[in-house]
């Protein structure tokens, strides 16, 4: 078994971690995959279809996908779950309206067999707003705490200022 | 406003399936595309396995 | 009359467009599929062009 | 050149024909390329996409090309005309009404660049049945005898009984 092994993890050992971004519209998401990869805030117009950008962190390579969250293609989110490292499930803190929207889709999500083993990052993002519900009040309205067989970390964000990203990409 | 936003949802869905099927036809992440394509345009099942068996014999030609 | 007609002739379409889309997908006749793909969702010319020389670039791989 | 002709001729000389089968929804055209390729009458539903075969003539090879002739579909036709050496013309003798509408997408056809050298061969269908139009008749109303810059033919036939077909291929 060593050579197969030793030639398999030459072969595949240093896959790039595959990262899917998922949240509603306008939750943030393409403005903190740019965050991330250029460290600027980009103009975003609403992502009809995805952005794939290779990030880099310290020694690390990341493929991350930024899917849109519109309503009529959520559905399609599940199409790209297939060998997915980590989800970071990003929320408009500010948006109390749809946070059981948010927390319903989440849920669907974390059900399928092909997430099973991904660890789920939820950014509390748009903590620069007045109004902006604090991270343990966002866990409780998507139902974190009572997660079974889930690793999951909650990080307090904001995309246009640039805070809280690289706290979260160090977990 | 129960039909615009019906066509507004259907102008989205569209636009969607013209940009993954660009993807798609430009050889880009196919496997994960041919996925949203048969969803999106519900292929029957059997053929949507066929489409993605094929994707496969496409990235491990050593496994054909 | 005249709307079930173009309903039905959107119908038709679509279920031209799966047709055409599983044999693209199956890799038969894939330039020809391509041309009624690209043309059936109106996509903007230099985007057809692109997917129309990738098809080219497949056939004829010495020529890339 | 006789190096280089002589290879070429060799790779692509025996490139088999291309012959595309068109004409309006209920023609008989797939009932005419079944009848060409296994010599029989199939039962057919209206073409949805389109029908493709390898038909053995004499020593000869052909690709033969059904396509679907319903309203919505025939804008698509242009598609697949490239690199076509024939064009088999379907026409219902029987379908008075439609003459003209027949007429015009045949003459849209033959504008297109690329069909510029291809033969084109008219088959005056459905000829079994009582009150079909002569070859003339049809020849007349598809205004072929004042085509320009073109091989045609028209022949007589009957998908259905079979008469015709065979004197057609000859051409
Ligand atoms: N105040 C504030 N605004 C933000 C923040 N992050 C993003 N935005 C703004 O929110 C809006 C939507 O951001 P996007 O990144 O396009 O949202 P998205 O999640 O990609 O949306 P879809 O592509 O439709 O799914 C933009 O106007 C952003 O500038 C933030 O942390 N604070
Ligand atoms: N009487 C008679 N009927 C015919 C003849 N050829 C075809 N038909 C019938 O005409 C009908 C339509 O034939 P198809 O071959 O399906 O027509 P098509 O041109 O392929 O039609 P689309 O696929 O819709 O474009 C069928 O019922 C055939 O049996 C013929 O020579 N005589
Ligand atoms: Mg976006
Ligand atoms: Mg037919």
């Amino acid at each position: 078994g060593s050579f197969f092994s030793s030639l398999f993890s030459g072969l595949f050992g240093s896959r790039e971690m595959r990262i899917l971004i998922l949240g509603l519209d306008g939750a943030g998401k393409t403005t903190i995959l740019y965050r991330l990869q250029v460290g600027e805030v980009v103009t975003t117009i609403p992502t009809i279809g995805f952005n794939v950008e290779t990030v880099a962190y310290k020694n690390l390579k990341f493929q991350v996908w930024d899917l849109g969250g519109q309503t009529s293609i959520r559905p399609y989110w599940r199409c790209y779950y297939s060998n997915t490292d980590a989800v970071i499930y990003v929320v408009d803190s500010n948006d109390r309206d749809r946070m059981g929207i948010s927390k319903s889709e989440l849920v669907a999500m974390l059900e399928e067999e092909e997430l099973k083993k991904a660890i789920l990052v939820v950014f509390a993002n748009k903590q620069d707003m007045d109004q902006a519900m604090t991270p343990t009040e966002v866990a409780n309205s998507l139902g974190l705490p009572a997660l079974k067989d889930r690793k999951w970390q909650i990080f307090k964000t904001s995309a246009t200022k640039g805070t809280g990203l690289d706290e979260a990409m160090e977990w | 406003a129960f039909n615009s936003s019906d066509a507004l949802a259907e102008a989205t869905e569209m636009e969607y399936l013209k940009k993954v099927l660009f993807e798609y036809m430009m050889g880009r992440e196919t496997k994960t595309m041919a996925k949203v394509i048969t969803s999106m345009l519900k292929f029957p099942p059997e053929q949507a396995q066929k489409v993605l068996d094929k994707e496969d014999s496409k990235t491990i030609p050593w496994l054909r």
